[in-house]
């Protein structure tokens, strides 16, 4: 109890810089792996309103809008319906298989978030080969895809299952080339070592004083981009659903699931897409390193930087507020009306604690990188709301003929470059 | 027991003989192609685990590396092999090793 | 058509094909209860892979006699029966069989009623196409334009609620004219609505013309020669994506269309992208005429003298409208009683979904998802 | 400091992968097979973490499991193995292919009870961070040449699965 009560100590203490989730620190690797996943859980939770909402919205529709205040507890009614379910596995579907197909597919999409860096101080490890365990074991989820597909002794899972392993073997292909490119270009220092783990790599950023994604331009851009589409395929998204696409095979690889099982696979989806999307901002995006870390630099500056959680919970607040006086006064919106100010008064709380010193500046790191993460959530119900859906025969020729070569280009002119910025302009 | 509890290179390359020896029994006993080729998977991943664990008692990484040399061959045979299967399969409908007993169809 | 394995039905391509054993081919039955086969058509598949070798379409699911109930209804009685075949253009469908009876009994309708009807129509071929764009979007993956169109398909069924009580079934038309006046300002409703919609063209086509997506999903893909058209009998845009100029608005010009200036838009290719060009324009012309009619429409009677209980003479008739699926013929077969001999009824859905087969071979499934969808049929009428 | 449980992990995967390698030899479902292949190799990727192998491991997750283990599901797919699986599993030469086997295991035997002593008993320092540095350092200083013509095998590996597989080209 005393070493806990020292931890918060120390960690309130923004003078000291603990590593908790060091190699060896078993403890506080479990007590992180507890708030790594509990935040993981809330937010698909909040990543199921918010695109039901936001989707909702770009179509000219409200969404939904019966439990709770504008639907904020239908992702809970949600999750309770999906548990009470029957939970049917077809008389022909191998049993054994079918059953451990949904616990592969969450259990890869959840382990990789082991090694994901919220901070320099807030991982549950930092692995020496963080990027590579990361893409190794996303890729694991297709080992849980084909199963599905083919335990479920049908033709569409069956279709769907193909059709997803072979969109993402070829889609990681393109996806290590830009990788590596990245890779290649922590290289840059006085020593001329590289690193694959995924806090060094931020560093690396933060030593350059330069995000990847604005490194060598456009070299950098262009292999954020290729990832960007890579990832989308990766995790089975739309423009390339083509594995659930719900008009041509009803829904793939998890036709015949439902109830927890199905949910399962749910929650496999959102947090494959929240863990590529971690890739992608530690990668090219700077991590956890505020906008402008060298342009806008200086202890006023940083004092400015620092309110924005609190800021930005604040706003949430605001928003909460507004609504509640736009709720109708009929007696029957009365419940609705309380909870929704309630909740607003919660945001704002949580907003007011992020504005204590101590707090403010632990929390720096995982407001900026949470707040990458969800620009790219938002890209994705973006895509989906405007895309159509690629062909199957597309959507290989995209990734073989297209995003393969230009990863390769820009892998060799990503090398070339380096090699020429350390032998000619620096020697 | 003291002896158990301390692991050395010799609790690696039982381990990694007994993978091998398992691999060897599937090679020589099993029909189906498929399984085959897996027992051969097995096979490979016996001797990578040897190396690695001399490369760990000796220090340099070359073990290791020779390690990587032989996942990539591994891909190489899974995917010729797997090929061969597909065409074997196509022509006479059976994925039986047996039954691979003419040098033409 | 050249394979000379197109003569064979899907079915005895697998027992002829059986010496070669393959172990990609697959056959699947998709429907009748699928999301993408607009209700409840059933296609069996056979793959290759993802490649179709062929199919069949299995139709019957929703048949339920429409054509059987003629016979035994007096030629009143049955107007409100044809709404029931392709539900989302019931107003077109009730044009074409007063039209047929009213030809029938050699009446004409008044003017003003004519104009009305094409007004009505022609709204109901906008609906008609803005559900068709709305589904084909959502089968080719878009899910936004489906609601993008039913927000604007509602205010043209606003129009057809306010003036005869109904929005779907509509049953506006009667034999030899109209039943209702329409209401008080229903020209500045329409010209609002003209307004209105307008715009809104641009902003499906802005979504979708352009898109690399669903420009790389529809082109070339479901192509159907001019040709080939012409011998399945396949006719609306479908045809005329084709590149054959052939629309019975001009051609055999009925209602007051020979009046109306408007144009024929054409394809070249053949292919999903065209029709869906050719559909677009179709809403853009469809505005125009709509617009030339409210402008033009007379004062007068909306009834034509037609006896209480009609008793057309022996005989038989043929007569066909341009509905937004293509040609709707109705075949009437009188003795002289209250009621129709035989009745037939020519549903384009029907006719066009043939070239399916034609239309989808070589291609991949998620091919013949779009070809369905660019085909625009409805269950309703092609099992009748 | 050595790994707290050394031992007791050391055991436990070995116990997985043993287990493991015995289901892959006697399932009488492909797939199920296969999946008993997957879980030993996920073990033994563990166990190179344990022998300080962590570029190993990472490509072993990457290429075995994700990779090759893929594509023996994608055939198992593709190859119906509904008949395979009623016929009898074993071939006639079974007695004889297990008399071979213990010959070789009792030869191994013999050679790591002879053998037992030469290998150093202490435990060399590691120093964790460098080891894909060292890795990538021999991989394409001293085996450049070995590294160049493993990626033509991969090549050519690729050129005859297509030509094996396809079935017109």
């Amino acid at each position: 109890m005393g070493a806990i009560i020292q931890y918060v100590q120390s960690y309130l203490d923004p003078n000291v810089k603990v590593t908790p989730g060091a190699a060896g620190n078993l403890f506080w690797a479990l007590v992180y792996i507890m708030l790594v996943f509990g935040g993981l859980s809330v937010a698909v939770i909040a990543m199921n309103w918010l695109e039901r909402k936001i989707l909702a919205h770009m179509q000219v529709r409200l969404g939904p809008m019966r439990v709770g205040p504008h639907g904020l507890l239908q992702p809970i009614a949600d999750a309770i319906k999906l548990l009470l379910k029957e939970d049917i596995m077809p008389a022909e579907a191998d049993g054994l298989v079918f059953w451990m197909a949904p616990l592969i597919v969450v259990l890869a999409a959840f382990t990789v978030f082991v090694v994901v860096p919220f901070g320099p101080t807030h991982a549950i490890t930092d692995m020496n080969i963080g990027i590579l365990f990361m893409l190794g074991v996303s890729s694991l989820s297709v080992l849980g895809i084909v199963m599905a597909g083919w335990a479920s002794n049908s033709h569409y899972p069956l279709i769907g299952a193909l059709r997803s392993s072979a969109q993402m073997v070829s889609y990681e292909v393109a996806m290590g080339l830009a990788v590596v490119s990245a890779i290649l270009m922590t290289s840059l220092n006085a020593e001329g070592t590289g690193t694959l783990s995924m806090i060094g790599i931020v560093q690396a950023q933060l030593a350059q004083h330069e995000w990847f994604i604005f490194k060598f331009f456009p070299l950098g851009l262009v292999a954020f981009f290729i990832f960007a589409v890579a990832m989308v395929a990766e995790t089975n998204r739309a423009p390339f659903d083509l594995a659930e696409a719900e008009s041509e095979l009803t829904a793939g690889f998890h036709t015949e699931y439902s109830g927890f099982r199905w949910s399962l696979f749910f929650l496999a989806e959102y947090s494959a897409m929240i863990a590529v999307s971690s890739i992608a901002v530690t990668l090219w995006l700077g991590g956890w390193l505020r906008p402008f870390p060298n342009l806008l630099n200086g202890t006023p500056w940083d004092q400015i930087f620092s309110l924005f959680p609190g800021v930005t919970f604040l706003f949430f607040a605001a928003i909460c507020f507004y609504n509640t006086v736009r709720m109708p006064k009929h007696p029957l919106f009365r419940i609705q009306t309380i909870g929704l100010a309630g909740f607003g008064v919660v945001l704002g709380l949580i907003g007011l604690i992020l504005f204590v010193p101590p707090v403010s500046v632990r929390i720096q790191d995982i407001f900026w990188f949470s707040s990458k993460v969800a620009g790219f959530m938002y890209l994705y119900i973006w895509y989906r709301g405007t895309f159509p859906r690629y062909r199957f025969d597309q959507l290989m020729q995209m990734g073989w003929k297209v995003l393969l070569p230009m990863g390769l280009g820009v892998l060799i002119l990503t090398a070339s470059v380096a090699l020429l910025q350390q032998k000619i302009w620096h020697p | 027991m003291e002896s158990m509890l301390h692991i050395t290179t010799l609790h690696y390359l039982v381990l990694g003989a007994a993978l091998f020896l398992l691999g060897v029994i599937g090679v020589l006993t099993r029909r189906n192609v498929v399984i085959v080729l897996m027992s051969i998977e097995l096979i490979l991943n016996a001797v990578n685990l040897n190396l690695v664990a001399f490369s760990r008692i000796w220090g340099p990484v070359n073990g290791q590396v020779f390690a990587i040399f032989i996942i990539t061959d591994a891909a190489a045979e899974a995917a010729v092999g797997l090929g061969i299967l597909i065409a074997f399969f196509r022509n006479k409908e059976t994925v039986n090793i047996d039954e691979v007993n003419l040098l033409k169809w | 058509m050249t394979d000379p394995n197109t003569t064979l039905s899907p079915l005895e391509l697998e027992s002829h094909d059986k010496t070669y054993l393959d172990a990609n081919e697959l056959v699947i039955n998709m429907g009748p209860q699928h999301p993408a086969t607009h209700g409840v058509l059933r296609v069996i598949l056979r793959l290759d892979g993802e490649k179709v070798l062929g199919l069949e379409c299995v139709i019957g699911y929703l048949h339920r006699g429409v054509e059987k109930i003629g016979e035994h209804r007096t030629y009143t009685m049955f107007n409100p029966y044809v709404d029931r075949m392709d539900y989302v253009a019931a107003v077109s469908n009730g044009l074409g069989y007063c039209e047929t009876v009213e030809k029938l009994l050699n009446v004409e309708a008044p003017p003003r009623a004519q104009h009305v009807r094409v007004i009505l129509t022609e709204l109901n071929r906008i609906a008609s196409h803005q559900l068709w764009l709305g589904t084909h979007a959502l089968d080719i993956g878009a899910i936004t334009p489906l609601f993008y169109t039913f927000r604007d398909r509602e205010e043209i069924l606003k129009i057809y609620e306010k003036y005869c009580g109904a929005r779907l079934t509509t049953h506006a038309f009667r034999i030899g004219g109209l039943q209702y006046e329409t209401y008080t300002g229903f020209e500045k409703e329409v010209t609002n609505f003209l307004n209105f919609f307008r715009p809104k063209i641009d902003e499906y086509e802005e979504l979708l013309t352009t898109n690399r997506i669903w420009v790389e999903r529809t082109k070339n893909v479901g192509t159907i020669s001019a040709e080939d058209c012409i011998a399945l009998g396949v006719t609306g845009p479908v045809l005329r994506a084709s590149g054959v100029k052939w629309d019975i608005r001009k051609a055999q010009p009925y209602a007051n269309y020979k009046n109306l200036d408007f144009e024929i838009p054409v394809g070249e290719n053949g292919d999903t992208y065209d029709r869906y060009l050719v559909r677009m324009a179709e809403m853009r012309q469809s505005v125009h005429i709509i617009q030339q009619a409210v402008e033009a429409l007379p004062e007068g009677p909306i009834m034509a003298k037609v006896p209480k209980v009609m008793k057309p003479a022996a005989g038989e008739i043929y007569h066909s409208i341009e509905a937004p699926k293509g040609e709707l013929g109705y075949f009437i077969v009188s003795d002289g009683s209250t009621q129709p001999y035989r009745l037939r009824v020519r549903p384009p859905s029907f006719v066009n979904l043939q070239a399916l087969d034609v239309m989808c071979r070589g291609q991949l499934v998620a091919d013949v998802i779009a070809v369905i969808g660019t085909l625009d049929i409805v269950l309703g009428e092609v099992d009748r | 400091m050595a790994p707290v449980a050394t031992p007791f992990f050391f055991y436990l995967f070995a116990a997985i992968m043993l287990i493991g390698g015995i289901l892959v030899i006697t399932q009488k479902n492909a797939v199920h097979s296969a999946l008993a292949l997957i879980v030993l190799l996920l073990a033994q990727a563990s166990i190179y973490l344990m022998l300080y192998a962590p570029f190993v491991a990472g490509a072993q997750i990457i290429l075995y499991a994700g990779g090759i283990m893929v594509l023996f599901l994608f055939v198992i797919m593709l190859v119906s193995i509904e008949r395979s699986m009623k016929e009898r599993q074993f071939n006639s030469q079974w007695l004889v292919g297990i008399v071979a086997a213990t010959a070789l295991g009792g030869l191994f035997i013999a050679v790591y009870l002879k053998g037992k002593n030469i290998f150093p008993d202490h435990v060399l320092p590691v120093v964790e961070n460098d080891n894909t540095q060292k890795v990538a350092t021999l991989l394409y200083g001293q085996y450049m040449f070995a590294f160049e013509i493993a990626s033509l095998l991969l090549l050519v590996a690729i050129i005859g699965a297509v030509v094996m597989a396809k079935k017109r080209i």
